[in-house]
């Protein structure tokens, strides 16, 4: 269980909330949301042979990551925060991701075309 | 401050204050790239009319590219007007912020971005002699190309971590695509997915590190990460919490990878063969020279932005109003003649004074937040150089077996990029000890960073040309070519031989002035007392692959004129005396020709270098 | 009483978070690509509820509307363009599960250690209770910051958070480049190539035209003639860069031609010298060229003159001397290709 | 009239200019094309000759001021102009008395191997421009005393030089070319390290310099701001060597133990502090006046390692050793000798004798005027490792040469042997305490390495030429199928002897007077030492006699095309009739040579003597003190003046750490 820092506990701001079910929400929280994400991602994009899947595993790490800014410039989770640069951040991410997104799957289509599978494992003509 | 105040002060650091433009705004900073973005709707809107069909874009790409290096002014910002004595005046502009703190314009990012245009002109020309890309895609091609030089520009002018996510992504995502230029083809289409795929892998994982920096010191603009850092080292490194290091160094490698992927350093190199091997020569150029110059600027941006206290400057409009305010009786005619915009010939004494009295009185507070940062210095330093000593010595082994020239030259792409990052760490290294030294280390990158583009452009040209001429892209069907076209395979000679390194071959003038500056480095970190002993391993690392890198270019060299020429070559259809040929001259001369006379180039580096550290 | 105690915002959140990280998961653990494409929607949608937990309802509508509305339906696209039965379930081999299995969890580890480790971060707000919902609504704050208008910085508290307003008004604009160049690009790709291709690298190799020419002995002696006196005037440039001809002291020259020339030199940009050297040199190569039977060397010749007097006329010698130097270098130039006519066959009709 | 600037860089570019000259040549006049390179070469000849040898009152006055001046010490013909200001780099050309008969040899050797070229038939053109490159880069680093220009010309001859031998040689040409690039290319990597640590190190603004700034030959303005910034330092470094002399006083008397341990080592804490402070005041003096001030200049940079403190012992031990290797290779000397056979093997016979006659000179050169005036510490300390790798080389390439088949082979490893001798001569730092400081059997060593190197130029290019006439007739060079040549070309063989008597060593020819100055000198320094030396000599005579008698003696000729064996030719005879008369004239009258060489080096090894008496021996306290200031260690308990008394040799210097 959390309690607050010593400093809080002098100032007779005794454990607010501290025995809600479940406890409050802080930043932390949120940062494992993202890191799972981000993990599983990462995975995604390591393990998938599908390069519509190598694909999904990055949108996957992008919203991790997008999850973190949202978390350290929300108001509600801290007091001395990113401020609103952290929403502005997701916000161009999500708009960047789309258009990576477009292209990703303008060249996975492509591929397609040209080797009539999007195994990334049949690509192979180049050593690697 | 009311709403209105704030969009005033907005339109005064675009555009500066009262008259238009003025020299010292945003706009007028931004102006190179803003002539890019023209020169690509121009193109588009050309498209629309079934004129348009019959124009050649080239000539579109081509004005357009010129036309930004001449607003970049080179000639202006580096050139005669940064002599020392117009330097020291103290109310020489040498550094400003640009779009309220979201990109930083020095004469850094004017050297970085001449070098771009530049690389664009001579790509394009190159582009048109090579047949790559025929009448039917070069609008697209060189809207794609234009738009990466767009965001190329802005990896060397990021000041804010969103800016340096998005300039990745602007200079990476069109250059997918370039990778695939040629789509009909397996191979080609297969680099342009891996690219893609590591690519957005990277970047993602770019993001993330950027994340964790932006959360844990509340900031993202990168001075004021600076500042904080500063702050939280203030009471040396023990006093800061074990958990916040950690999280500081976690979110520092996870934006090392981004940059590494761009700069294609090992181990995250693995993408460039085989893209290279997969895309055509012309991409390979491009992709070589400008994406490798603007993730080393992009680099130096993010190791010196968040390791050093930048230098004081002033905000866009800032000089221009204060002229105005304190010499009403300036005529308006001076500010026709400002068109320069780092110095103003009338700049009142009375402004140069109260300038001076703010930099001193910044000035103390200034150093101990510089003493702190020295953990973080050492820890980007050695970051630094223990990627430059793994990327240098690895491309140079691994391209000892390679029999594609394009594949070799990858190699050779990553060993250089090794090359390139050894000043960036021995420039961290000195920063706060001999800050004089950390320029040079700088200029040393900046001459390299020059002298490899017309190494690099040169060598990706040949390949092109003997590909049209005989359509292999093998070394060994370059066997006995000096019979067939010896003014080109001397040309191609000359420029492997500059790779090397060897005098009087310009790319000798690079390695000598990161050697310089390694040594440079060594010495002053060594004089303060600090552990140097990495940068004079760097050096040695650096000499020994020097050593190497002969074997594999050599073999090049060799096959092409000792070795004797295949009985059942294919006709060969290629002059040396043509376009091709004149090209290749022209962009062989400054290879052979500028050892002779490099004081220029040293003096336009040194002038590049003087404002990034304070 | 019990319902009283549950915080509802942490019961969302857990909701929503076991949500996504268990779509995220199941993405990961499928095969089958077109169900991948539906996990990941709903993992995303899930993550959007988080963004609305935290606060960013704007960010939050943003991710529901452009990437489940507009990202994944493309990538569904994708799915259903490449969609052949063999292709839809690709398994992944064990040993990639295996490796991704200890380097993710590692990996995660590291993350959830270190998403704990900031203490600043491991505490809830204490007074999250007295923030209005007005502060909560940061809309209008996006809105502003996106023209550069930072309103929310101005009671930041931290001052030195001003210098670095950080406007968002140039992404917001340059974005749209990007996405411009991004979809050129990305409709290149898809696009499938016209018929008729001409391109350089797939035409075949044509074969080398003869090379018995005959040049006359007129025609080599101009070529020949041209190399040394542009050559001859390379060097006397560059020599008067290193040794000017000084208008005063002992070594003032006394022929007045000298003199003149003299003057002139000393009245031209310092440029001007180096830069027609230059020029002379490249004379000498376009008649190297010309040599070689390659027609564009003439129009090199042409036009190199053009640019000398171009250069000399915007300098401050005039006018009048940039005429004078262009006809004295288009002379022999115009007798070259009188020359090159001449003859039969004409070395004109045997170039290139 | 010419003036030095134009004369000196006539010499260096001419060849240059010919070759671009060459490059506008139609490539089927082959005969033209070798004629015009012959030219220049012949130019080159007369413009050292006519404008620096021939005495003004012969010459009509064009070389007034010009002749290379015997009695004169310092560099002569002096051209310095700024290049590259912002690194401080000069075009700075001079010529004094160790590169002025360098130079000479060098224009003389590419004459003749260039008349020697006529053999070769393919890619005249091609070959005539590379040749003539080779000429401009080497004798561009003869003349050049700027470090950075020096090393430009260094490397520049390694490009032409690898075609040379890739193209036109022999069956093994492209691994002898490739391993010769790349060991020389490893050798000046190393070198380009030294040069940056000295410039780096460097600072012509040091007050200790002011007084030796007459001998730099700086630019005057670089000059002037160096005496300047000096100036404004002065009051500074007065502080710096109070602080040192108080801290050598708190040191003596801690020895002394005329306090309690702990109050002086107190005294010498704060004394230490005292002096960083110093120090630190006096760079910030430095700084604010613009400098350091940097140079390469090859003479600023001999000042300073002699006179100052700048570059510290662990600096100078450093670029010693890296210099060394680099030109050791040159050399070569064993260990890194093993390019040299093979190089000389597969290159054709005038790539050999330019090869053997110039190349391996510039090792040598680079050692005398490099490695010891700069790293005077690292010399002395060094100099039985010098001393014993030039035996070694003797001994090994004699061995290596009486078991040579091949008869090129056997000549190149008498080359390794030959040059043993120089590396010896330039080791011999008999300047100690032992001879009195005397300088005399020190100058005897370096300028019998001099005359060696000379001499060698003469003997083994002859030899090399000599080789080539005989397997251009019957295309093979087993020692074991040749014999009786004595009777089929006579003149030819009359000339071979010669030459080769004189490789050997006979008194009365070249090869004598280099050979007895070095083994002498070395008797001084160690008996043990000229014995071996002078042992060599008879193994000289052993693989030289014997290859005489198996070639060129015995009654009939045992191997294959016996009918091409036509006596030598008008051209042959001329070319090898030259090397023999040269062999003769300096092996009677050395002093021709050494008239050059002799004030010059007198004067440097007089300096290092100086050096050596100051420095190294005499005051061990003052050495300790500068050491300390340095972060030195102090040495093993500084030499005992009395040990070197009483004739005990000194102990083997401890190698820097990390040198190897």
């Amino acid at each position: 269980m959390l309690r607050p820092p010593d400093g809080l506990v002098a100032d007779g701001i005794t454990a607010i909330d501290m025995d809600s079910f479940p406890p409050p929400i802080t930043v932390s929280h949120y940062l494992v949301v993202g890191a799972v994400l981000f993990v599983l991602g990462a995975v995604c994009m390591a393990t998938k042979r599908n390069a519509l899947g190598v694909l999904m595993g990055i949108e996957l790490v992008l919203n991790g990551a997008n999850l973190n800014f949202v978390a350290f410039g929300s108001r509600f989770l801290r007091q001395d925060t990113l401020g609103l640069d952290g929403e502005l951040m997701a916000l161009f991410v999500i708009v960047l991701a789309a258009a990576e997104a477009a292209v990703a799957l303008a060249i996975a289509l492509n591929f397609y075309n040209n080797h009539t599978t999007i195994d990334v494992d049949h690509a192979d003509d180049l050593k690697g | 401050m009311n709403l209105h105040d704030l969009v005033s002060q907005l339109i005064i650091d675009s555009t500066g204050s009262a008259s238009l433009i003025t020299p010292d705004s945003s706009l007028r900073a931004f102006l190179p790239e803003l002539v890019i973005c023209a020169t690509v709707l121009a193109m588009l809107f050309v498209r629309l009319f079934r004129v348009g069909r019959y124009v050649d874009m080239f000539w579109i790409a081509l004005a357009g590219s010129i036309a930004a290096l001449y607003f970049a002014a080179p000639w202006d910002h580096l050139g005669a007007v940064l002599t020392a004595d117009q330097a020291a005046h103290p109310a020489a502009v040498t550094r400003m912020e640009i779009f309220t703190g979201m990109l930083v314009y020095d004469t850094f990012s004017v050297y970085v971005r001449s070098a771009l245009f530049l690389f664009a002109i001579l790509f394009v020309i190159f582009t048109r002699l090579s047949g790559i890309p025929d009448h039917e895609d070069s609008p697209d091609i060189y809207t794609l190309v234009l738009g990466a030089t767009l965001g190329m520009c802005l990896m060397v002018t990021a000041n804010h971590l969103l800016m340096v996510f998005m300039a990745v992504e602007m200079a990476s995502v069109p250059s997918y695509v370039l990778a695939g230029i040629l789509k009909g083809r397996r191979q080609a289409s297969e680099a342009a997915l891996k690219y893609s795929v590591y690519g957005a892998g990277a970047a993602g994982v770019m993001l993330y590190g950027i994340s964790l920096v932006a959360g844990i010191l509340n900031t993202a603009h990168i001075p004021t990460i600076a500042l904080t850092l500063a702050e939280k080292f203030s009471g040396g490194l023990s006093a800061v919490p074990s958990g916040e290091l950690m999280v500081l160094a976690l979110g520092a490698l996870l934006i090392s990878v981004g940059l590494a992927f761009k700069l294609s350093a090992v181990p995250f190199h693995f993408w460039c063969p085989d893209v290279f091997e997969g895309a055509t020569a012309e991409v390979n150029a491009f992709l070589s020279v400008a994406s490798k110059a603007a993730a080393l600027a992009l680099l130096v941006r993010v190791a010196l932005g968040m390791g050093v206290i930048a230098p004081t400057g002033f905000a866009p409009g800032e000089r221009w109003a204060k002229t105005h305010q304190n010499a009403p009786a300036t005529t308006p005619t001076s500010t026709d003649k400002t068109t320069d915009l780092f110095y103003i010939a009338q700049e009142p004494v009375t402004a140069a004074g109260a300038a001076a009295a703010a930099d001193s009185t910044a000035e103390p507070a200034k150093l101990p937040a510089m003493q702190s940062l020295a953990p973080v210095r050492s820890f980007t330093a050695k970051l630094i150089a223990f990627f430059a000593i793994i990327t240098c010595t690895f491309g140079n082994l691994a391209a000892y077996g390679q029999t594609n020239i394009k594949r070799l030259l990858a190699y050779s792409t990553i060993a250089h990029a090794g090359y390139m990052m050894m000043p960036v760490a021995a420039v961290v290294a000195m920063a706060g000890i001999d800050n004089a030294g950390a320029a040079r280390g700088i200029a040393g990158l900046a001459i390299y960073i020059a002298v490899y583009l017309f190494m690099n452009l040169g060598a990706f040209a040949v390949v092109a040309f003997l590909r049209n001429a005989m359509r292999s892209e093998e070394i060994a069907d370059y066997a006995g070519l000096v019979r067939r076209c010896p003014l080109t395979v001397v040309c191609f000679s000359l420029i492997l031989f500059g790779l090397i390194g060897l005098p009087p071959l310009s790319g000798f003038i690079g390695k000598f002035a990161i050697f310089a500056s390694l040594v440079d480095g060594w010495r002053a970190v060594e004089a303060a007392g600090q552990p140097g002993f990495y940068l004079l391993l760097l050096l040695i690392v650096g000499g020994i692959n020097t050593a190497i890198s002969l074997f594999y270019y050599l073999r090049v060299v060799k096959v092409m004129t000792i070795d004797d020429e295949p009985a059942d070559r294919p006709p060969l259809v290629y002059s040396d005396v043509s376009l091709a040929g004149a090209y290749l001259w022209l962009i062989t001369l400054p290879t052979a020709g500028l050892i002779v006379a490099w004081d220029w180039l040293s003096e336009m580096a040194d002038a590049a270098a003087r404002n990034l550290i304070g | 009483m019990l319902l009283a105690a549950i915080d509802w915002h942490a019961l969302l959140f857990l909701l929503f978070a076991l949500v996504a990280c268990g779509f995220g998961a199941a993405v990961l653990l499928t095969s089958n690509v077109v169900r991948m494409a539906f996990y990941l929607t709903l993992c995303l949608g899930a993550t959007s509820g988080l963004f609305f937990l935290a606060g960013a309802q704007f960010v939050g509508a943003m991710q529901l509307m452009i990437y489940v509305g507009g990202t994944l339906v493309l990538l569904i696209f994708g799915v259903m363009l490449t969609a052949q039965a063999r292709f839809i379930s690709m398994k992944t081999g064990a040993g990639e599960w295996i490796l991704g299995a200890i380097v993710g969890s590692s990996l995660l580890l590291l993350l959830v250690r270190a998403g704990f480790s900031v203490e600043s971060w491991r505490l809830p707000r204490l007074d999250r209770d007295k923030i209005t919902l007005a502060e909560g609504q940061t809309s209008t704050a996006i809105g502003l910051a996106l023209t550069s208008v930072r309103v929310d910085k101005l009671s930041a508290p931290n001052e030195k958070l001003k210098p670095g307003m950080s406007g968002y008004l140039l992404p917001f604009v340059i974005v749209s480049m990007h996405l411009l160049v991004v979809l050129i690009g990305a409709g290149y790709m898809a696009r499938t190539k016209r018929l008729g291709v001409n391109r350089a690298t797939d035409r075949p190799v044509a074969q080398a035209p003869p090379r018995d020419r005959d040049r006359s002995f007129f025609v080599s002696a101009g070529l020949a003639s041209g190399m040394i006196v542009n050559l001859l005037l390379a060097v006397g440039c560059c020599w008067l860069v290193a040794k000017p001809l000084a208008i005063t002291g002992n070594a003032a020259p006394t022929n007045q031609f000298l003199l003149q020339l003299a003057k002139a030199i000393d009245a031209a940009p310092s440029w001007l010298l180096p830069t027609l050297g230059l020029l002379f040199l490249a004379n000498v190569l376009l008649l190297v060229v010309v040599w070689y039977w390659q027609k564009w060397g003439v129009v090199g010749l042409v036009i190199v003159p053009l640019v000398m007097a171009f250069l000399i006329a915007s300098t401050s010698l005039g006018q009048a001397a940039a005429v004078t130097i262009a006809l004295i270098a288009l002379a022999p130039v115009v007798l070259l290709i009188l020359l090159l006519c001449s003859g039969r066959p004409t070395a004109w009709s045997q170039m290139e | 009239m010419l003036t030095p600037d134009v004369l000196l860089t006539l010499i260096v570019f001419l060849p240059a200019i010919g070759a671009l000259a060459v490059a506008f040549m139609p490539s089927d006049s082959k005969d033209w094309i070798r004629v015009v390179t012959l030219g220049v070469t012949i130019a080159v000849m007369a413009l050292v000759i006519g404008g620096l040898m021939v005495p003004e009152n012969l010459s009509g006055g064009w070389n007034k001021g010009l002749v290379f001046d015997t009695a004169q010490a310092d560099v002569q013909n002096v051209v310095n102009l700024p290049w590259i200001p912002s690194f401080e780099i000069d075009y700075f050309l001079a010529l004094d008395g160790i590169s002025f008969p360098l130079v000479v040899l060098t224009a003389f050797v590419c004459l003749l191997a260039m008349a020697a070229s006529w053999t070769i038939t393919k890619h005249v053109k091609a070959y005539c421009i590379l040749f003539l490159l080779l000429e401009t880069g080497m004798i561009g680093v003869f003349v050049s005393l700027d470090f950075f220009l020096f090393y430009v010309f260094w490397e520049v001859m390694l490009l032409p030089m690898y075609f040379l031998i890739g193209v036109w040689g022999g069956p093994r040409k492209e691994y002898a070319a490739i391993k010769f690039f790349l060991y020389t290319l490893l050798g000046s990597v190393l070198m380009l390290i030294a040069i940056l640590m000295l410039y780096f190190y460097s600072d012509v603004s040091d007050p200790d310099l002011v007084a030796h700034l007459d001998k730099c030959s700086l630019r005057p303005e670089v000059r002037a701001r160096a005496e300047k910034l000096a100036a404004d330092r002065l009051p500074a470094r007065d502080v710096v060597v109070a602080a040192r002399a108080k801290l050598a006083a708190a040191r003596e008397d801690a020895k002394a133990g005329t306090k309690s341990a702990a109050e002086s080592a107190k005294e010498i804490e704060a004394a230490e502090k005292a002096l960083q402070t110093a120090i630190a005041d006096e760079a910030a003096v430095t700084v604010k006046g613009g400098g350091p001030l940097h140079t390469f200049n090859i003479l600023a940079l001999q000042q300073i390692g002699q006179n100052t403190l700048q570059f510290s012992q662990t600096i100078q031990w450093w670029c010693f050793v890296l210099l060394f290797i680099g030109f050791a290779i040159k050399v070569p000397t064993i260990p890194v000798h093993t390019w040299l056979p093979d190089a000389h093997v597969e290159a054709p016979t005038p790539i050999s004798m330019i090869l053997a006659g110039v190349l391996l000179k510039m090792g040598g050169y680079g050692i005398i005027r490099i490695c010891y005036p700069i790293c005077p510490h690292g010399g002395y300390d060094l100099m039985w490792w010098v001393c014993g790798i030039g035996v070694a080389s003797m001994i090994y390439g004699a061995f290596a040469a009486l078991a040579q088949k091949d008869f090129k082979r056997m000549v190149a490893y008498s080359s390794v042997s030959h040059m043993g001798y120089v590396v010896l001569g330039l080791g011999v730092w008999s300047a100690r305490a032992e001879t009195g400081f005397n300088s005399y059997f020190w100058d005897m060593g370096v300028k019998g390495a001099m005359f060696q190197m000379i001499a060698h130029g003469i003997s083994s290019a002859g030899m090399f030429f000599l080789v080539g006439v005989v397997y251009d007739r019957v295309h093979h060079r087993n020692l074991d199928e040749f014999g009786g040549l004595f009777g089929k070309m006579p003149y030819y063989t009359a000339l071979a002897m010669g030459i080769f008597f004189a490789a050997l060593g006979l008194p009365g020819l070249c090869g004598f007077p280099g050979e007895f100055f070095v083994v002498m000198s070395v008797w001084k320094f160690s008996p043990l030492l000229a014995i071996l030396s002078a042992a060599v000599v008879v193994l000289t005579a052993g693989y030289i006699l014997w290859a005489v008698q198996r070639v060129y003696l015995g009654a009939e000729y045992k191997g294959p095309h016996e009918d091409h064996l036509t006596p030598s030719n008008f051209r042959e005879n001329t070319i090898g009739t030259v090397f023999l008369f040269f062999a003769i004239l300096f092996g009677v009258f050395p002093h021709l040579v050494l008239q050059y060489m002799d004030k010059t080096i007198d004067k440097q090894t007089k300096l290092l003597a100086n050096w050596t008496a100051a420095v190294k021996e005499a005051q061990p306290t003052g050495r300790a003190v500068g050491n300390a200031l340095r972060g030195v260690p102090p040495p093993v308990a500084a030499e005992p003046v009395g040990n070197a008394l009483r004739g005990v040799p000194e102990p083997v210097a401890v190698e820097p750490p990390g040198a190897e």
